[in-house]
Formats: structure tokens, C-alpha cells, sequence
């Protein structure tokens, strides 16, 4: 696993973008309502049963397009891959 | 694991008040990482007129100024004129920079003054509640054109950034769209490069943003998105306007 | 005597602004006002430390002197009537923001384009706030040169002090007319308090805000209370007055600016036929001396309001007087000025009237009436 | 003493500067003084004229409505303000522009050349300084040293031929007096 | 009950605009009225036979209307406070040129900004005059949905008859509130009388001019005295407040609008205590109802002015009252709407200072006196 | 012999308070003529704004209506929408159209009013005595603008006609400038066209006219026709700038 | 009789709606009667509340500081207005959406599954309808008839089946109101 | 002589433009003032003793180029000349 990010269910609107531009598909809606009304978006991570078939590589486009800053990306340390994310 | 991406340092904690999936929400998050990145958060002062985003100054951590409904332009003016050596943006909507304020604009970009303007175009008046606005497309139904906006009646979209474009004070004027990964890197760079033009002090520079107004089109984010990039751009074309820089 | 100057009144404004440490003027062309813009460019140009800036629009440059308060400035904008109607919603926003400004306008005739001439017909306009919502102006009638001089640097100290927009009010005369004036010293810049709610970025301290939006109408009533307050004290503190020829006064003509002068001489002419009449000019508008006036309406049998409108200061006159003495007014509005011996005329008929007991106030009837124009 | 006088007549005839030299001359005295130009409409053409005031107190109207002295520069200014001239008082007119005479009896009249002793004297546009040396030298509204005087103070920073020539048409129209029997 | 709707009060506002024959309707987007805009451009889509257009803003909306009554046609614009201050010069230019309009604030809270509650802090420039010169509106202020109805009727006729532009003078609230309304009918277009001043090409007859320039002030003056003499005509005929309970009074309050309503339910509660209390209710603003007012000042023990605002329609009541009785007030400004109860304590409270002899005004202090806050 | 020459029908007889030279006079004929030419005299509605034309309603014989500085697109929109049968043409400097009222212009052009506009360029704000207009060349000395127009200070000339040619409801849009026979000929086609495109419904035209104000140029009737050829039609280029009928 | 109720609850819950129907019955009925919206800041989000009043004589304040019916479609509102209610007053709560019970001893609480009624007769958007048909039942502010007539009145023009499923609705929450012990 | 104009002395204003643009040089200023204080333009003719040497064509030039419309223009009747004349 080479990614893994972290959403503010709170601040989260339940908007979706971060689902439909996530390329692996690491993201879903979640089925209780958060304090505002909404329904916010769950890391696959949480339902997984195997950590291990999580498929997040970091890429941070969820973070990207969340207009709500809900979403902190994390991705294993490497230099190269960091850079890339310092552009994003 | 690294973080690699979280919440800019000149965007306070507040949550936005703004609806799911809007686009001023995504705007606000690339200007504080513009003014993160160039390292000017204690030395900017940011404009922001009634709007949806007339709020910003409760999200943005630096020094913000409310202004008057089309009036933005005119009172970074005033603030830019006695502190050159500050940055000064405005955050306008379209009916804010193109209906009430087209002359403050117009006269703006045309002094050079040294300021630079996010331009935020969702093609309708968002705060009072959807009504027509300059940037309002052909057959789109808004609360003061229900029939959808009639040409020969209402007139065209107007395209104020071309206009600007031709005001000689003008140094760069870029249209965007944050409507996917690449259309917000691109926005983040626009805005960037709009900053940086004013830093080096050669005139008047704004970014025009293509951005989803879910609740006054009626339509979900993802529906907002696709009409963004299937319908406004027809008629707002993503491109560099004008680069002089 | 020593530094002693001929100038018009634009010039002497112009002059006493810089002195007073004005760096940054935004205007637009009107007459009859244009020489201190014009005044203001020339300036700045020759001594190359001040912000001179032809707007586009009045609308413009009251916002851009919106800008440059919140960025610290003393800041001037000027105009003439149809002017300063587009400027009020601008002054709105500076009163509610708190934001020290200095506003003048050089009255003409109107309503409309009108004319050129000298006026008195925006006393309502300035006084009662053009603008909308509960906010008052400091209200500044300079009749005089060198109370042009004067009452300027007073502004620019009264919209530092109480952080409220003031308005010097005259009239194309006063702006044409030039009197010897002396000059105070300009003042050190160095020396100006500095200002802690500006905004010039964050460095070293929180951000600041400066808004006018108060969505929660408890802190939008908390802001028009404290604003209230505000007004109270500058009423309390400035209300000030030029009473002439007052003490053993059986009548008095109350006039302001341009006609406050013509009603001196009338003063003076009607003295010399023994009449005991006497003059009551208002300096400031608003607030209103309506202490001093009301003392006034005790003693006196009649007041004569005379402007060069249909009848607007009259107003405040009647709200010190309280029906305590009859009040009648005289106007001539649309730029007429009319001379010393008119007015004259009007105060001996009046002084008459009264004297051979026919006042106006009947039992019942309003002790107000407004007098048959010349 | 409180002296009303109005200059009037063509733009172009310097008519406003009289009023202003002899202004800055009275002020010079420490007297009282107001001098009001008749600012023109937001419109084109009209003719020139101006209001001073000099006095030994305090003045109030810096308008006149019955002037002392009027100085015509023209046919039109005589006309327009003969009537308005105090009894008694004083019309000062530029006879090379104006052959006919204010019907009016109570009057005192002065026909001062000012055209020609301008030409004469080499400088046509010095009509304006000889007519005021001339208008002066008949009311004595101030010293001659304060009017020579006036012409340093507005013109300071000037070439000195141009003041020297202003000061020798006050002269030139003081010695017409003098010499004259037209006063 | 036949015909009875229940609509919001600017959809009200609208509907009987178009009976009235508005066919012209010029404005911009502002809350609280944005209804009102969006009704006039449904049904004019709908019918397919009226003018709507979003203008670029408030100051080409108060504009176009100028050239739409130039050319006759029966034109509204609406907006909200800080909307209006930008029309301030037009409305200058339609008085002046005595052009029919009808102008209608849905008055929110100011000032700058501010907010989009229901205040009544743009009395002043209302009544006044916001613009320059000597001008007056006609004011209308309704209280409730079925007045908003009859009110917008005469605002068109008053408008046409008298040459000059009416305001109606509403809040958020009135606004957005819905009540039962019945229509009147619409009237026939042809019916209306023809107008022999308007623009519309000079086939048949000499060209026309309509212009407010008059270079010189004789012209001026004249105007100004015409245009006052034409508002103390329209003072003598159209003057009218409502009164409730006033008969046995010993104290009155003063209140309009939404602010009456309150009052009104007030004076209820306090009269089940056995307090006499009542209501002046004024619906005209500007002519102000004064002599119906100074005639209840003579019986009456104390008058309480009720504002949203902190104290601006008071100073009509003190000028119609003259010192005859004690006058307080109170106010709740910013867009706060107190309720029935909190007003029904202030009467209660000011009727047992009152009756305890504990009045305000001393020997020489003035009548006037403002109440604590809330 | 037969007249073959003089004043046309639509001109009253009232002569021009202008000063000597003044291109307003030549403009004011040639409104008159091509009114009399297209036969629309007591068909037309006449707008002039505050400005040294401001009396143009004592020289034409039609309805005129004054307009406030800078608002003759919006009351002319007024009438226009009202009356869509009438003619109606506006008659605004530069000052008017360009800076006070680039609002209210550029939106009725966008809306496709159909209305014409006499756009009387003189680069400087005639009325009030000679201050910087938007159309100010640099360098031009006026009483705003002491030293002469500095464009890093005072911004450049504005290309209003230019920037109306983006607006989607322009039909007709033309430069000329009355410095002699030929060009106040090509005027008067100019302005006979600009009305016709109303005539024919078709949408919003105006013509630029490059004009002498030799009072506030401080030059002689002769020296300001030199000034316009050589100096202004520089920046002001005498040439159609759109032309869409 | 004078009566206020409020109605609150998240945007799209129809809140709006059921105050327009009850006002729109009480007009019908020839009662006085007022709907006041709570109409949003110039900004986003908020619940949507209404006050509606209902009077045999003219009513003068539109606004409820002490109403004495508050229905609350969801938790929010049931915190906002709990200590508003008039002593004595009644609260109805959307059982489904709060479990929680105000903590005021001096109300009486009637709670309807709002929801889940409208999910059982097949349409979860009339949830509003059931709402107000149950608390008409048990405040008996107009007749039933009334409160149908409404409906047709509101939606006239609109499908017919839209309009029968709203009276249904209505006739749900006035059943669960008669069956259950909810009252 | 195929053209004459008439100049209305007391509209002209002596601004010259017709002096300039006149091809045959027929205008002159005269010398007296007119009564707003100008010196106004004269025809040719009016000066000639001999009207024949007066080479005026008509071709309104001059009334063209007037601001104050102060000059009329005649011309022999020939229908080409007259339609230019039109055109003008
Ligand atoms: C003078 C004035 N007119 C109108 C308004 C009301 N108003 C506030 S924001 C706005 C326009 C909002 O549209 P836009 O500028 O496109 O911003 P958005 O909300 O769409 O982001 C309007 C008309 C106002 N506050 N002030
Ligand atoms: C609101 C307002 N602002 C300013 C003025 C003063 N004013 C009258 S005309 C004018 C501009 C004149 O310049 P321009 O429009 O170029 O016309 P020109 O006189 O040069 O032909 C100005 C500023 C006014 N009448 N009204
Ligand atoms: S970081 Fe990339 S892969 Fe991981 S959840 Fe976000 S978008 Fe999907
Ligand atoms: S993009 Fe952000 S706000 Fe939208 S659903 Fe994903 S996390 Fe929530
Ligand atoms: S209304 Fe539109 S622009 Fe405003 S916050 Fe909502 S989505 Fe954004
Ligand atoms: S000032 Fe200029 S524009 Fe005005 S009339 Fe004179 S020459 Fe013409
Ligand atoms: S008509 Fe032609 S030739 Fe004759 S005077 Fe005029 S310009 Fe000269
Ligand atoms: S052009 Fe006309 S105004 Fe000028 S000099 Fe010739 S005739 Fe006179
Ligand atoms: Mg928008
Ligand atoms: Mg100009």
C-alpha cells in the first residue's frame, strides 16, 4: 500500500468529486450523516478487510479537487514521488 | 507514510460555508497555496467584494478588506497606491467584475494598476440567489431569465477578458477551469504566474475561472462539472488571453 | 502682515489638505470645483510625494479613497452635487467601516445637472446621511478663507480622531472667491498617531479585517448603537457656532456659508437703523449647535432662517427652537444670490411684524411659516 | 472705508488680472479684501468680469450689487452695468472701444485710451495695467507703491522686463491722469 | 372570501404594479427583493407584453427608467439600501425633470453592507432626499400585504397626476411575508390619460426638451419654487397615517411599517392592562401626516417613537409636535425585529413614568429624550 | 444660381455657443443632415449627456431628452425599449462614454440596443475646462495631467471603440474625424450608415469621431485640425473597426 | 383564537411547504392569517424554518417569540426551539430524525416517523404532508377539508397524481395521529 | 464666375477653417469686428472690382468645413454639378 489518505468527515459536504477523480477508486460515500446533514466520503481503507489489497498510491488528486481541503493525502517517502506531490 | 497534501497555511481552519462542490471552495484552497508558496501571506491584501465569496476574509489569513459590490478594483487601487510595495488581490465574481463593475475593471487594467484579479465565472449571480448574469449562456434558465436567456432580449455573454485584453495596462490575463486535476494545476499555475506579474511590479494581471455553481444550476457537482466543460467552455474558451509578462 | 496669501477658497483647501498631511487625492472633474483637483495634481507632481489620481467615476474615487483609508492614508475627495449623490453609497460604507476620510463638496444649483452657481440645496444630503442606514457625517461650513484653512485641518484631526468620514460643505463662491489667508505650519507626518486597525499585511501581527457585513443582526445592532454613541460624544465635544450682535438681539437670522456673509451684512445694514437684530451662523452642521440656538430661542422674539435653498437647515432650527419662538425662512435657491439690502429688507419687515405684534403662531397653528420669495 | 469695484470685458483683455493685482495690493496695505471672479458656465464665451472688495473691516458680500467704480473694457460691459453703478459713483471706460457715454446724469465719468497708451507704450496687452494705473491714480483705492508693489508679488518668478513693463503701464496710466482733463 | 390569494408581499407588489399598467420594469439583483424582479420578468416572458431588464446596475437601472417615463410608459425599478444610495443621482434628475417613477426599497440593514433583515434606517434619505438639490419623493409605507396592493395602485397614479417619482418604502420583511390579498382590477391602458410632455417624435407638432440644466439661476430659482409649490399641494391633499385607540389616549406610539404591526399588537396587550395607550400610524412618509399629529399632541400626555432604526422618522414627529408634549424614543436598529412583548414593556414602563409625574423634559432641557436599549 | 449649399432642416436656427473651430458645430450639421437626408426628423429622439454638447437640444429640431453624465446608453435604452419604433441616437465626448459611462456603453452594445452613438472624441473633458479624458494622448499636457499624460501613472488612451467591437450586439462601428472635406464626407457616410443599421433593426452602431477642442488644446482652428492628423489619428487610427451589417 | 406555529428543518425537507399549506387553509377557512419564511442570509446553507399565524382577528406581528406549536423536522431544530414553545405548548418531532426528547417538562410532545410513514405509502418526499396532516390532527388549527382544499389550491395546475399523493399523505398523519398513542 | 457663397457675418466666428480649405483662395477675414467680438470671414466678391476675376466654383468646400454653418453656397444650375453638390 502506497498511499493512504485521511478525510475530515466533519468538513466533508458529501460533494463526490473526490470519488469520481479518484483513479482507483479508493473512495466511497459513507451511510451515516455527519453533523451538517451530509453524507461524507469514506476512505476504502475503513472497509477493507485486507489493508493489503488497498490500492491508494498517494496520488492526491482527491485532495485536489475537494473544495472543502476535507482530504489528507499521505504516500511512502520517496524523494522522487514527493517532488511530484510538491507540484500537485 | 509522508503527508503530501493538506490544508494550506494562509487558509485559517474555518470550514467554508460555500455548497457541496463549488467551485470557490477550490479557488480559495489554490490562492492560499499561491500565497503560501511565494511566501507573501504577511504582505498581502486581498480584496473581496459581496459575493459568495464576500465571506473569504473569514477563511484567508491575511490582511482582507471587504469592498463594495463592483467596487473591488477601485479600492485595491486605493490600497495599492499607498502601499506599493504590498500585494493586493481582488476576488470577484462575474457579476460582481463584469455587470456593476465593468467600468472599475476596465479602468483598472487600462491605469496598469499593479493588482491582480481572480475572476470567479460561474455564469450567474450565486449570493442573492441565481438571477441572470453578464456570463450567463445563451438558454440558460436563471431566476430573471426563466425562459432561458434570449439573445435579441438579454444580449450575449459578455467576454470581459478579451475586452481587458485590449487595455493597454494589461500585462497577463489567463481563463481556466477547475473542473478537473489538470484544469486546477493549470489554475494554480495561472494564479501563480497572475502574482508574480504583480510582484514584479509590471501591471495589471487576472485569471478568469471557469467554476461550478451546483445549487443555482440545479445540478449535482459531477452534473456541474460536465456542463463547465461541455457547455461554458464552448463560450468561455480555456486559453491565455493575453501575455505580455 | 507675514505670510499672508491671496487665493481662491479650491486653492486655499487644496493647500491646507497637503498641510495637514493629505498625500492622497482621487477625484473626478465637476464644476465648480475643478481647481482642486487641479490644485492636488499640480502639486503632487511638483513636489513628487502625493497620490493624485484621476477616477473614472465619482464612484470610483470614493472607493478608492475607501482603499486608501483602509491602507492608512489621509485621503481627500471632492466634487460638486450631482457628484456626491454617486458618492453615497460609498460614504455608507466608510461610516460603517469606520474609515477617516475627508469628502468636500462645493455645492451648485440642482436638483439635476441645474447649474454652476452657488447653492445651498444638498444640507439635507449631508447632513441626514444620502446614504443608507442609520450614520451621520461631521459636517464642516467654512464662509470664510481662512476658515477654509482652518476647518480643513480640522477635518483631517476629526476623521483620524472619532474614524468617521467629515465633510467640508461649501458652495461655488466660497471655492471661487479668493481672501488673504495665512497658513498653519504643515504638520509632521512623522508625527501622526499611528493607526493599529490598518490593513498593510500581517507581518509580525494577526490578520485584520475590515468589513461592513454584519450577517448576525445583534452585532449589526451592536455596530449602529456604538456608531450612535459615537456621534453623541463628536456632538457633545465640536458643535460650534459664530453668534454675532446676539446679546440684546430681539431677532435673529440664522444663515451658514455664503448666505451666513450676506446675512452679516444685512446685520449690520438694519443695526444702523436702530433695529436690534442679530446673527446666528452655524460652523458645523452636523452636529448642530442646537444647545447655543436653543438658549438663543429663549431670549430672542423671532428667528429668520435664510439659505440659498426652499428650506432644508430650517429643519434643525425648528429642532433646537421647539416652538419656543416663531421661526420664518427666506430663500433663494438655484444659484441666486441675492445682496445685503434684500436680506436687509426682509429682516427690518420682519423686525416690524413682530415688533406691532402680528406674529405668526396663532393658537393651534404651527409657530413656522416660510416668507413670500423676492 | 469699504470700495466695490467691478473690471469687466472681453476674455483675452486681462480683465480679471486688474482686480487681482489691485486685490493683492489692498492686501498688501493689510486691509480687507475679497476679489470674486465671475466664473464662467459649464458653456463657452461670455465676457470677463470680477468683483473686488477692499475695506478696513471685515468684509461680508464679496458681491456688488451697487458698485463705487466699474471699469468697462468694452461696449458690452458699459451697457450691462451702467445701471448698476452707485449714484454718485465712478465708470471708468476704455474710449478706444467704447465712443458712447452711460445715460445716466449722476455719474462720474473717466475715458481712459487704454488701448492706444498701451500701443503707444509698445505692448498692447498692457491695456489691462495702464487702465488699473489710470483707475488708481482717479480713486486712490490704494497707494501707487502698493499697486507697483502687487505686480512684484504676482508676477514673482517672471522674466523682470515683463514686470517692469506692468509697472510702467501703471505709470503710463497714472500719467494720463495727471496730465490729462480726464478726470 | 372571492379572489383572496396569499402571496409574498413583493410578488404582491408586482401583480398590482402590472394592473396599475406597469409594462417597464428596470432593475438589478440585490436581497431582500430579488422576488419582486423575478415576478415582473415571469410574467412579462408570460404575457409577452412588458419591458424587463436586468440592467449592469442600480445607476443604469434608475437611468433606463428615466428614458422609459421620457417615453411615457408607466416604469418601476426596486432594490434595496445600499441599491438605492447608487440611484440617489437619478432620482435627483427624475424630480428635477418631473418624471413619473415608481422607486420601492425593500429596506434592509445598513449601514455599508450590513445585512438583509428588516430595518427602516433609510427613512432619512427617503424623506430628505438622498440626492442633491431641493427635492422631495413621495413616500408610501405599507404595514401589510392588502396595503402593498393598494399602495403600489396609487404609487402609479400619484407618480403620473404629480409629474414626480413615488418610493415605496418597504423591509425584508414586508417583503417576504405572505398574506391574503385581494386585487383591485386592472386597469384598461387606454384609459389612461395621454401625456402632451413626453418624447415621442415630433411628428405633428413643435420638437420637445426635457432637461434639468438651467444655466441661469433665475430659471433655476423658478424651477425650485415651482417644484416646492407642487409639494406643498400634494402635502395638502395626500397626507394620511392610520390611528388605533387614540380616542382616550394618554400616551401614543409612533410607528410604521413592520414596525407599526408590532407596536399595534403592543398597544393591544397594554390596553388589557387597562393602560390607555394607542397608534399613529403614518402611510404617507413624505408628505409626513404632521397636522393629524400635532392636533393628538395637544391631548395626549407623551408620544413613544417605535424605529427600526436608531432614530430617524422622531425628528417628523418632533417638528410636528413642537415641544407640546414629551417626546421617546425607541429603537432597535441593524435588523433585529423585537416582539410585541418587549414594546408592550416600554409603553407600560414610559405610561407609569408618566403618570408618576416623573416627565423628561425639565424647565429648559429639551423634550426629547432616547430610551435604554434593550 | 442655385443653393447648392446650407443649413439643414433638423438644425434650428439658434446659433452654436461652441467655441471658433470647434468640431462639435461640424458634427452637430452633419447629425442634422443625414436626419434630414433619411427623413426621420420628427421620428427621432435625441440623448446628449452633460458635456460641452450638453445645449445640443438648442440646435437640434427633434425631441431631445438630457441625460446625466455619462448614462445616455442607459436612457437612450430607456426610450429605445418603449418606443422601438423611434430612432434614437445618443451624442457623448469622451469623457461621457469612456470613462463615467464605459458601463453603461459597453452593456447596451453587448445588449444590442438598437441605438446609434456619436461618440465625439476631443482627448479631453471639454465641458469642464480642459481636464485628462481616458482618450488623452501621453504626453498631452492637460489641467489634470500638468506634466503631460504619464501612462505608467495615469494609464494609457482607452480603446473604447475597440473593445465595443467585442461586444456581441455591435453591429456597426466606425473612426472618422472632421480635419477636412474628405474626412467630414466619410463622417457624414459614417453616421448615414450607423443610423440605417438602426433603421434596419439590426443592433447597436457608433461612430468615433475624432474632433478639434482648440480652447482647451491652447491651439489656433488650424493648429488643432494639424493636431488631430497628425497626433491623434496615431493612436485614434481613423478606420472601420467593425462592420457585421 | 390566535395561534403560532413553526416549522424547521434542513432545506428539502419541504418545510416551507407545509406552512404555505396550513396558511393557505386558514385563509380559506376566512381566517386571518400570516406565513413568514425565514428567508436565508445572502449566504449558503442554514435550516429553512416558517412561522405561520392563524387569528380570527388581524393579526399584528407575523414573528412567534413564544409559539405555541413548534414542529421540528430534525434534531437542529428541535435544540433551537425548545425553549421557545410557549409554556404549555406543544412540540412535534420527526421521531426519526430525533430520538432525544426536549428537556422541558411544561410541553407536551407528540412524535410522528415522518419518514418512515412516507417511506411505507411509497413516497419519502411527502414526508412534510404526513407531518402536517398528524399535527392538524392533534392541534385542530383547521378542518381537514380546509387542509385538503389547500393542496388543490397550491398545486393547482400541477399532475393529479401528485396532488392525490399529498392528500394521502395528509391522510396518513392524521390515521398514525388517531391509531397511535403518539397524542 | 460659376459659384458664389453668402457669409453670415454675425455667425461666423473667424475661425479661418474655410480660408484654409478653400481650393481658390475666394475668402478672406475682414477687418471689422462683428458684435460677439470676431472678425469674421469675407468673400472674395466682396473685395473684387471686377466679380469676373472672382473664380469661386461653388464646389462648398468652405460651407463644408464650417462649424457655425455660417456660409452659403450657389452655384450655375447644371444637374451633374448640382448632384455632386449633393453628395457633399
Ligand atoms: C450595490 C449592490 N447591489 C447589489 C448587491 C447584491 N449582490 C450581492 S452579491 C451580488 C452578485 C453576486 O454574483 P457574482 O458577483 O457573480 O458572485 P457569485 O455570488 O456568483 O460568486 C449582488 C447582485 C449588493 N450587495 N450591492
Ligand atoms: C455626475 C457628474 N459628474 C461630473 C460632471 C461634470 N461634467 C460635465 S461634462 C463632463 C465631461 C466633459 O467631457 P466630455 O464628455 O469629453 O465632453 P466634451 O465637453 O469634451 O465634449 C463632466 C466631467 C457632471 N455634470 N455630472
Ligand atoms: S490519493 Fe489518489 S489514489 Fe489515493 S484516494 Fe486519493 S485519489 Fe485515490
Ligand atoms: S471531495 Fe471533499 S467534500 Fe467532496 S466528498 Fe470528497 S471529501 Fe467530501
Ligand atoms: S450558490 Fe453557487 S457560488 Fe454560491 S456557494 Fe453555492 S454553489 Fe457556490
Ligand atoms: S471647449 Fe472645446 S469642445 Fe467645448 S466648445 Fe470649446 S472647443 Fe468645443
Ligand atoms: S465654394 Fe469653393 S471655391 Fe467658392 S469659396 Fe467656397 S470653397 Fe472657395
Ligand atoms: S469657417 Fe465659418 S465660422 Fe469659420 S471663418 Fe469661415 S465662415 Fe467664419
Ligand atoms: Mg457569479
Ligand atoms: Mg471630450
Amino acid at each position: 500500500m502506497k498511499g493512504r489518505i485521511v478525510i475530515d468527515k466533519e468538513r466533508c459536504k458529501g460533494c463526490g468529486l473526490c470519488i469520481i477523480f479518484c483513479p482507483k477508486k479508493q473512495i466511497t460515500i459513507s451511510d451515516e450523516l455527519n453533523k451538517k446533514g451530509y453524507y461524507p466520503a469514506a476512505f476504502a481503507e475503513e472497509s477493507a478487510e485486507n489493508p493489503e489489497m488497498v490500492e491508494c498510491t498517494g496520488c492526491a488528486l482527491c485532495g485536489t479537487m475537494c473544495p472543502d481541503v476535507a482530504i489528507e493525502v499521505y504516500r511512502q517517502d520517496k524523494s522522487e514521488s514527493k517532488d511530484k506531490a510538491e507540484e500537485d | 507514510m509522508k503527508k503530501v497534501f493538506s490544508r494550506p497555511k494562509s487558509l485559517k481552519e474555518t470550514p467554508f460555508h460555500y455548497c457541496p462542490g463549488c467551485g470557490h471552495s477550490i479557488i480559495h484552497r489554490l490562492v492560499a497555496e499561491v500565497i503560501d508558496e511565494l511566501g507573501i501571506r504577511d504582505n498581502t491584501i486581498g480584496v473581496p467584494p459581496a459575493g459568495c465569496a464576500v465571506l473569504a476574509y473569514n477563511y484567508f489569513d491575511v490582511d482582507m478588506a471587504e469592498a463594495p459590490h463592483g467596487r473591488a478594483a477601485a479600492v485595491a487601487t486605493g490600497i495599492k497606491r499607498v502601499l506599493p510595495d504590498r500585494i493586493v488581490f481582488t476576488y470577484q465574481g462575474d457579476g460582481d467584475i463584469a455587470a456593476i463593475g465593468t467600468a472599475e475593471t476596465i479602468h483598472a487594467a487600462n491605469r496598469g494598476e499593479r493588482i491582480t484579479a481572480v475572476f470567479v465565472n460561474n455564469a450567474v449571480y450565486g449570493m442573492t440567489g441565481g438571477q441572470m448574469a453578464p456570463t450567463t449562456i445563451p438558454g440558460q434558465v436563471t431566476t430573471t431569465s426563466p425562459g432561458g436567456r434570449i439573445p435579441l432580449r438579454d444580449g450575449n455573454p459578455l467576454d470581459l477578458s478579451e475586452m481587458l485584453g485590449l487595455a493597454a495596462g494589461s500585462i497577463y490575463i489567463e481563463r481556466t477551469a477547475v473542473t478537473s486535476p489538470k484544469g486546477v494545476m493549470r489554475t494554480k499555475k495561472a494564479l501563480k504566474k497572475a502574482f508574480t506579474v504583480q510582484l514584479e511590479d509590471k501591471g495589471y494581471s487576472m485569471v478568469e475561472i471557469l467554476s461550478p455553481c451546483p445549487t443555482n444550476w440545479k445540478l449535482s457537482p459531477a452534473e456541474s462539472i460536465r456542463w463547465v466543460d461541455e457547455v461554458m467552455t464552448k463560450i468561455f474558451p480555456v486559453k491565455v488571453i493575453k501575455d505580455v509578462a | 502682515m507675514a505670510g499672508k496669501v491671496l487665493m481662491r477658497g479650491t486653492h486655499v483647501l487644496g493647500e491646507a489638505a497637503i498641510r495637514a498631511g493629505c498625500r492622497a487625492y482621487f477625484g473626478y472633474p465637476i464644476t465648480p470645483q475643478n481647481e482642486l483637483p487641479e490644485y492636488m495634481a499640480a502639486q503632487f507632481a511638483k513636489r513628487n510625494d502625493g497620490i493624485f489620481v484621476q477616477a473614472e467615476s465619482e464612484l470610483a474615487s470614493i472607493n478608492m479613497v475607501m482603499g486608501a483609508s483602509i491602507a492608512g492614508a489621509r485621503v481627500m475627495t471632492s466634487s460638486s452635487s450631482p457628484g456626491i449623490s454617486l458618492k453615497q453609497e460609498g460614504i455608507s460604507y466608510l461610516a460603517a467601516m469606520e474609515l477617516p476620510a475627508v469628502i468636500v463638496n462645493m455645492m451648485r444649483g440642482g436638483p439635476g445637472l441645474g447649474n454652476i452657481a452657488p447653492a445651498q440645496g444638498d444640507y439635507f444630503q449631508a447632513t441626514r446621511g444620502g446614504g443608507h442606514g442609520d450614520y451621520r457625517l461631521i459636517v464642516l461650513a467654512p464662509a470664510y478663507g481662512q476658515e477654509i484653512a482652518n476647518m480643513t485641518r480640522d477635518a483631517f484631526d476629526l476623521a483620524d480622531r472619532f474614524r468617521t468620514p467629515v465633510m467640508i460643505l461649501g458652495d461655488g463662491m466660497m471655492g471661487q472667491m479668493m481672501e488673504p489667508v495665512i497658513f498653519p505650519e504643515p504638520i509632521d507626518l512623522a508625527s501622526l498617531q499611528q493607526k493599529d486597525w490598518i490593513l498593510d499585511g500581517c507581518k509580525g501581527r494577526p490578520s485584520r479585517i475590515i468589513r461592513s457585513l454584519w450577517l448576525d443582526p445583534n452585532l449589526e445592532e451592536q455596530l449602529n448603537w456604538r456608531l450612535a454613541r459615537k456621534y453623541e460624544a463628536i456632538a457633545e465635544e465640536i458643535s460650534d457656532a459664530e453668534m454675532y450682535l446676539h446679546e440684546d438681539a430681539e431677532i435673529i437670522i440664522v444663515a451658514y456659508g455664503t448666505a451666513a456673509r450676506i446675512a452679516k451684512g444685512a446685520v449690520q445694514r438694519v443695526r444702523e437703523s436702530g433695529q436690534k437684530v442679530g446673527l446666528f451662523r452655524p460652523k458645523t452642521l452636523w452636529p448642530y449647535p442646537s444647545e447655543a440656538l436653543a438658549q438663543l430661542s429663549r431670549r430672542v422674539k423671532h428667528i429668520v432662517v435664510f439659505e440659498l435653498s426652499t428650506g432644508q437647515m430650517v429643519e434643525d432650527v425648528r429642532l433646537a427652537v421647539e416652538g419656543r419662538c416663531d421661526v420664518s425662512f427666506y430663500g433663494r435657491p438655484g444659484g441666486v444670490v441675492p445682496t445685503g439690502e434684500e436680506i436687509a429688507r426682509v429682516l427690518s419687515a420682519t423686525y416690524h411684524r413682530v415688533n406691532s405684534g402680528r406674529q405668526n403662531s396663532s393658537e393651534g397653528g404651527s409657530s413656522y411659516r416660510v416668507l413670500g420669495i423676492a | 472705508m469699504l470700495l466695490k469695484i467691478v473690471f469687466s470685458g472681453f476674455g483675452g483683455q486681462g480683465v480679471l488680472m486688474m482686480g487681482y493685482v489691485l486685490a493683492v495690493a489692498g492686501m498688501n496695505e493689510d486691509k480687507h479684501v475679497t476679489f470674486l471672479p465671475a466664473y464662467g458656465a459649464e458653456v463657452r464665451g461670455g465676457t470677463a468680469n470680477c468683483t473686488v472688495v477692499v475695506s478696513d473691516s471685515e468684509i461680508a458680500s464679496p458681491t456688488a450689487a451697487s458698485p463705487e467704480y466699474v471699469v468697462a473694457m468694452n461696449y458690452p460691459s458699459m451697457i450691462k452695468y451702467s445701471n448698476a453703478v452707485k449714484s454718485g459713483g465712478t465708470m471708468f471706460l476704455n474710449s478706444d472701444l467704447i465712443s458712447e457715454d452711460p445715460a445716466r446724469s449722476d455719474l462720474r465719468i473717466v475715458k481712459i485710451p487704454a488701448n492706444s497708451l498701451a500701443h503707444d507704450m509698445g505692448n498692447d496687452r498692457a491695456l489691462n495695467m495702464v487702465m488699473l494705473g489710470a483707475v488708481n491714480a482717479v480713486a486712490g483705492i490704494v497707494s501707487q507703491e502698493a499697486l507697483l508693489g502687487a505686480i512684484d508679488t504676482v508676477l514673482k518668478g517672471k522674466k523682470q522686463t515683463l514686470i517692469d513693463m506692468n509697472q510702467k503701464a501703471l505709470f503710463e496710466g497714472a500719467k494720463f491722469i495727471d496730465t490729462s482733463s480726464a478726470a
